[in-house]
């Protein structure tokens, strides 16, 4: 039996604001993600995903507060990509 | 100095009559000597020959929200207002109408200017709010 | 950028509703991103335990017209302004009621919070205006 | 024949503001002076026939500008009596 096989699955929601919904063609998305990834995976399988992404710049939030990327998550995380902000 | 929470987003524009409705029901708070309002206005810019005719607003909400509260926190610490409220529109606003108003109201002036200022600026750096500038030939641009 | 001479002393106080007619009418001038708006209101201050229930303005008319000019005319010169209005008040004001309205847009924010409050202080240091404070027993105060 | 029976008089307007009015009790006085006199000699008239002007900071305008009290007065001027300014 390998260890792979006995980690739990987590759901996470991901959020896309600005330019980026018209990048990721959504505003929300759930995946599922292995325990114990971090923000610095899910980023980097979001540009495999979608390569444009890169023409962007953006923060991450975890749970509505920006983080760094080494964060790791939990089942029920809520992920969001922000681009720069423009209020007012 | 905590004030209660507010909902700062409003669907739509701001118009003057909301605004005068504000002004009027500070006439009873009879200590404020000096209010100090912000409205940004929707500007029809021209870029490459092509006007803008109105801006899409939206947000990550509960974000934007906890965003304006903290932005409230920090100016009741730093400047002596007697009380301040802010509405951000979200959805379509049209070029000539109003998206921000931020409502200063202290007992004297000197301080109210400054604390404008600061909210303003720190709603522009430090709250997730996106425009999308719509054209009149139909394109559109992410601001 | 000299602008016409316009009238800013005005019967009684300045209304909610004047305000928002406005604001309204500059919904047109499309290059506007920022107005920054300051209103004086008259407090009910507490003297002696003796509350002001109004405040009464007199003005050297043609003096202080012509200060506003002034004020006007340097205003423009120092800050990008797109339009700028001054209103106050002549005659009885009650407490809770505004007294002065002064309305600076700009196309951008930056220099709109400074540009107002240069204005607001070269008129209470610059235009011959003078207040009585009438107070609920009856008596009043120069001040 | 004195030289003082050619001097011609001057009709000067005087104008009075905030707490000036109560104490001049009225806000307008129209008075005659000898001509080739300035608003030093007009101001010291005024403190001996109103000594609790004395109480009083004020400037003067002649013709609704600020002057300095050695300007020569002449026939038609305005003259006001102007306590600290209290706009806003």
């Amino acid at each position: 039996m390998k260890s792979k096989q006995i980690l739990n699955t987590m759901k996470i929601k991901l959020l896309f604001f600005g330019a980026l919904t018209d990048v990721i063609g959504a505003q929300e998305q759930m995946i599922d993600m292995d325990d114990n990834l971090d923000i610095t995976y899910l980023n980097l399988d979001m540009l495999a995903r979608y390569p444009s992404l890169s023409n962007f710049k953006y923060k991450i939030a975890l749970n509505k507060i920006v983080v760094n990327k080494d964060q790791k998550l939990k089942d029920g995380d809520e992920v969001a990509f922000l681009p720069p902000f423009a209020g007012g | 100095m905590t004030k209660k929470t507010h909902t700062v987003l409003v669907q739509g524009p701001v118009t003057p009559v909301f605004i005068s409705d504000s002004i009027a029901k500070h006439s009873g708070k009879t200590e404020i000597g000096a209010h100090a309002i912000f409205l940004g206005q929707v500007r029809k810019d021209n870029k490459e020959n092509n006007n803008v005719i109105n801006i899409e607003y939206s947000a990550y909400n509960e974000m934007a929200e906890n965003a304006f509260h903290e932005i409230r926190e920090a100016a009741f610490l730093k400047y002596p207002m007697v009380c301040m409220h802010i509405y951000h529109s979200l959805g379509l606003v049209k070029a000539g109408e109003i998206s921000l108003f931020v409502f200063v109201s202290c007992k004297h002036r000197e301080k109210s200017f400054e604390a404008l200022q600061y909210i303003v600026d720190e709603i522009k750096a430090n709250v997730p709010i996106w425009k999308k500038e719509n054209y009149e030939d139909g394109v559109y641009k992410w601001i």
